[in-house]
């Protein structure tokens, strides 16, 4: 089984080459043997050439998984060689045009809007303000752009994963 | 003894005071929003009663409703953990009106110190020293004029400010008519009252507290101090205790600081007094806490005492357990509070559910949570999932295994700071303690990036062979049924495990 | 200081000594059978080998394979654990042989005093009391000697016994002939040696054990006693420390005693010297086990020291890093042994896989385990699961606080001795600690009948429920996405949680 | 939903009376109303006139729970109505005739045989030793019989539920 994994925007290349355990896993043309043990639900005991780890895994969406090693947690997005890209996560979300759209990350309310429509704004200037578990939150845009639309009104209730800026 | 109590919160602290109520033997009634039907507390306490809706002012801060359910439920006590009611004075009185006893400091003693300005009334009228600034709400004018005083650099406070808002520092003349208008609008919308005051800003200080203990026969202890100065937007992440920069004779000047200022109020129950420690040990008073603190574990930890226990028996009358003498201070405690957030995202927070939970063991781990696998993280509350909290023999020892079991901690589905945690853990700064109220802040303007990526390698592997094996038989083992040692015996002998 | 170990154990006291490396910044090495793959040792070790079958012969207890495997890993130093080969003369020696450190005492230590005869012989001539017997292997003619001078009763021990097993008591002269035969046979089945030797049968005694810790400089220390006459099958099930029936006198008479013991054999490193205690407080020699108990735990709580740390650099030619006169016991710890058997069917064993697991949290607590949910209990090593230790200020603070987390404590797919440990801690005879090692099977010989059904009912429903909600949509709570509460910043000023 | 339901050898009869929460349930004739909540896997949160009760579920084989309630652990065998009832569980196994079907209850090996064909045994009387993680254990009759088949040997590996010993 071959996979294309995103992970913090780098894009790695992994064949799983068997089944069972050990099995030979090509990680960008470098093969490990792998002994590994897989437990009921999330939990992962690898073994590369002695070395032992400790992972624990859960899918957070389709495709994207958390994978905690040894401390450490990462989100990598999967692909299965020839199936068709799905949308990249986060808190701002871009596709690959110059358009930025401006998702709420979690459930909360609009505490304060930074930015006005046809308003230019920097990359990492904060454009809106969202308030949550006690907390508010400043969202920014990643890159320059102009202020294209807002769907959302101070005060406002929104939901996690609601489009709430979008910038050009 | 009381033998029914009612826990007017939620979350760790409401499990901690269930476990600690289980432990005296009395009966516990939880009380629960329509968010929190399978929060643990709920699960644990032995009887449970729906207040209200998820948001807390229809159902955690509804007096009427909480009282009316420890009657119901023919609790005579009530615990209000920290946060919500807890400093409430109304809720005090309405408790002590209702013949219901508050275990927390009485109505009077809260208005007398709890409130920011007249604590530091009551502080310095007990000759203990406090920030330089005013004691009581000002007018614009009166600003003006007390600025003149005092001199720059000062902090605008909310008279009825916390958690980390209202609070403008002004440094320069020109600043100062804004920031007065700033502070006043932001009270009045946050805490629906714009009365400020004003105090010198003591920049580079530490954040240092001392725990109080009184009981209603006249007695108080101090019980050491803790170090609270890595803070971020004003609120605490992790805590140490004893402070790293606190000798005998601090903590002694200190605690008996503390103990006047808790005489001069009539103060019983727990208590803790927040102060700030310039670099020459000087401190000055900045407010009282009329309650249990989040971080009260380390200070059991070190002490050997269960201040939940204690308050418990102190609010039936009882007299305090331990004399100033007989308390010693052993080992180092650190507590690192675990918040549903995203570290590398501005600190977002996470809601959400629970996927997977591995919570680290051994040696000198307490861990105070409220989360299990499959349980939800609401939005309507604080993101505070769990505290780690560890004692060593040494403050080595202690920073040693906090790492090793922040290392063991798993939780996934929501976002943590436990990444921050090891990040922080790790800086000089800690490590030498060289640190003060602002350096958290500063060190965190540099930004901060993910996981360098020491084990992406693995991350990836270990990603692809769970999808792999999702559509494949795992190699699980299993104890192999049937095929049997045949040398049982000698192996009876060798291993005699069970004589030990 | 070693930059890497091999721990040539598995189970939770591999786990143990792991965390403890980790804590230190020394690398560690995992060896394990077929049947340990998935094990947790294996998972939390920075490297794991595979040294053979199931079968422990056949892996735990191969000396060459895991001598080699140090080699091949770069390990300079071994910790054996306790079971296995941590009592192993021939390992140590090897180990000696092999320039790799052996944590534990010199393999002449080993022979010098962890003989059962050994042991009685080295420590007469130290002028500790000793049981009255023999302290040589006997024909079977200078048994019957042996029995005219000691008198009965009288016990026929294995010289090389161990776990219960190759011992017999004699109360009539009629019964001697066949009691010899019988254990002869025994033993020389069960260890591969039919010596025995006679020992009077102390019957009323309690068993309390004294912890010792020496240092290749010539220090050595005692910490405590602990309390182990809570046995079934001459195995501990619960154990405490201080042990309720010594005073400080009795203490100290006996910690010299062990002391003395411990210089008689150049003892160095972590040891035991078990005695029998009786009724006024005459205490006899038993043995000396040259490792590590299981139940250290409880005398790290109350001493605050951590005796693999203290092992490891011992080991490491460091100094103790406490004197005599340092040691300070505070509080109460009890441990209990949580194995996967049936308390209700003659605790039967019951291997099998982890369905569900819940830990306990909370103050005072500490959970020493290799078990997760998903794991598997191999049929092959010995039944110990866990174990739950409690801290409390004093005996009563610990007995509550261990009710209350047993009754915390989930584990399901195999059956544990949870409820038997429930059971004994509610006995009057051990809340008041009358107590001694013929106790607890006196008792169980009344028979245990499984939970009296206090929760029957609710079991059922519950039941019904889980099988009813598994064919339709359960109700699952969770966090109303979208709706907000409307008065945040009231609460926000409320809770102002963060702020403490 | 109706059920039978065994536990400890008293049979209960339990109607789930609706679907959602509260449900009312009836247990012997007598019906409760249940406020339940039921986590992912194997918990589940019971309220019954404001008591509050803790509760964790597996199912050990079909129809066999294991339910532990407040730190008790109850195992009980469900049959839900009209279906044809289950082999009871437990060490010792008996038909409804007066035969006793001695299995092994876990993998081990036969350290002692007790008993030889056409002995008479008694109530409670030992008639097999199994020997498993490194201790032995004994296997009673549960009711007086006679040997009738003894099908293994001192010594052999036996693996859990084998048929050791029949008694008639």
């Amino acid at each position: 089984m071959i996979y294309s994994a995103d992970l913090q925007g780098t894009n790695h290349k992994l064949a799983v080459k068997g089944t069972g355990s050990p099995v030979p896993v090509e990680v960008n043309g470098h093969t490990y043997e792998v002994d590994f043990s897989a437990a009921d639900g999330s939990l992962l005991s690898l073994l590369v050439m002695g070395r032992s780890y400790d992972a624990d895994v859960v899918e957070e969406e389709e495709g994207v998984l958390a994978v905690w090693v040894e401390g450490e947690t990462y989100r990598i997005e999967y692909q299965e060689e020839g199936r068709r890209p799905r949308r990249s996560t986060g808190a701002t979300g871009h596709s690959v045009s110059g358009r930025q759209v401006i998702t709420a990350p979690m459930p909360g309310k609009v505490a304060a809007l930074l930015v006005s429509p046809a308003q230019e704004v920097g990359a990492g200037q904060g454009v809106i303000v969202i308030e949550a578990m006690k907390m508010e939150n400043e969202l920014k845009a990643s890159r320059p752009g102009v202020i294209k639309e807002i769907m959302v009104q101070e005060g406002a209730a929104v939901g996690g994963g609601d489009v709430l800026i979008v910038i050009e | 003894m009381f033998n029914k109590i009612l826990i007017a919160n939620r979350g760790e602290i409401a499990v901690r005071v269930i476990r600690a109520c289980r432990e005296m033997g009395i009966g516990t009634v939880a009380v629960y929003s329509e968010a929190d039907r399978a929060a643990l507390h709920v699960r644990l306490a032995d009887e449970a009663y729906l207040i209200g809706p998820a948001p807390s002012p229809q159902s955690y801060l509804k007096i009427d409703r909480i009282i009316e359910t420890a009657r119901l439920a023919g609790a005579t006590a009530i615990h209000p953990g920290y946060g919500f009611l807890s400093e409430n004075a109304e809720f005090a009185m309405r408790c002590e009106e209702e013949g219901l006893i508050f275990i927390g400091p009485s109505s009077h003693a809260i208005r007398a110190v709890g409130g920011k300005t007249s604590g530091r009334r009551l502080a310095s009228q007990a000759g203990v020293p406090v920030v330089p600034g005013t004691t009581r709400d000002l007018t614009d004018l009166e600003v003006v004029q007390a600025v003149r005083e005092i001199g720059l650099p000062i902090v605008i406070k909310a008279s009825a400010g916390g958690g980390g808002k209202g609070m403008r520092i002004v440094s320069t003349e020109a600043m100062l008519a804004s920031a007065i208008r700033a502070t006043r609008s932001e009270a009045s919308a946050a805490f629906g009252n714009a009365a400020i005051y004003v105090e010198r800003y003591v920049g580079a200080a530490r954040h240092i507290e001392i725990q109080v203990m009184a009981d209603t026969r006249g007695n108080v202890v101090y019980l050491g101090e803790r170090e609270c100065s890595l803070q971020r937007r004003h609120q605490k992440v992790i805590e140490e205790s004893p402070s790293p920069f606190v000798d005998p004779e601090l903590r002694r000047r200190m605690g008996e600081a503390a103990v006047k200022v808790a005489r001069a109020a009539d103060y019983t129950n727990a208590g803790t007094m927040e102060f700030l420690v310039d670099p020459s040990k000087n401190f000055y008073f900045l407010e009282m806490n009329t309650r249990l603190q989040v971080e009260h574990p380390i200070t059991e930890m070190v002490t050997g005492l269960d201040l939940v226990k204690e308050q418990i028996r102190i609010a039936a009358g009882e007299v305090l357990s331990v004399r100033q003498d007989e308390i010693r201070l052993r080992g180092h405690a650190i507590e690192c509070r675990i918040y549903a957030e995203d570290p590398f995202n501005n600190f977002m927070p996470s809601p959400g559910r629970i996927r997977a939970l591995r919570t680290p063991g051994g040696p000198g781990l307490r861990i105070e949570s409220a989360i299990y696998e499959g349980c939800d993280v609401p939005i309507h509350y604080d993101p505070l999932i769990s505290k780690l909290v560890v004692w060593g023999r040494d403050r080595g020892e202690a920073i040693a295994r906090v790492r090793r079991a922040l290392a063991e901690y798993v939780i996934l589905g929501v976002k943590t700071n436990i990444p921050f945690h090891r990040k922080v853990l790790d800086l000089s700064q800690f490590v030498t303690s060289q640190i003060n109220t602002e350096f958290l802040e500063s060190w965190l303007a540099k930004g901060l990036s993910p996981e360098n990526g020491a084990f992406a390698e693995i991350a990836l592997i270990a990603g692809a062979l769970y999808l792999h094996t999702r559509k494949r038989p795992t190699p699980t083992p299993v104890a192999q049924s049937g095929q049997v040692d045949s040398s049982w015996k000698l192996a009876a002998r060798q291993d005699g495990l069970r004589r030990r």
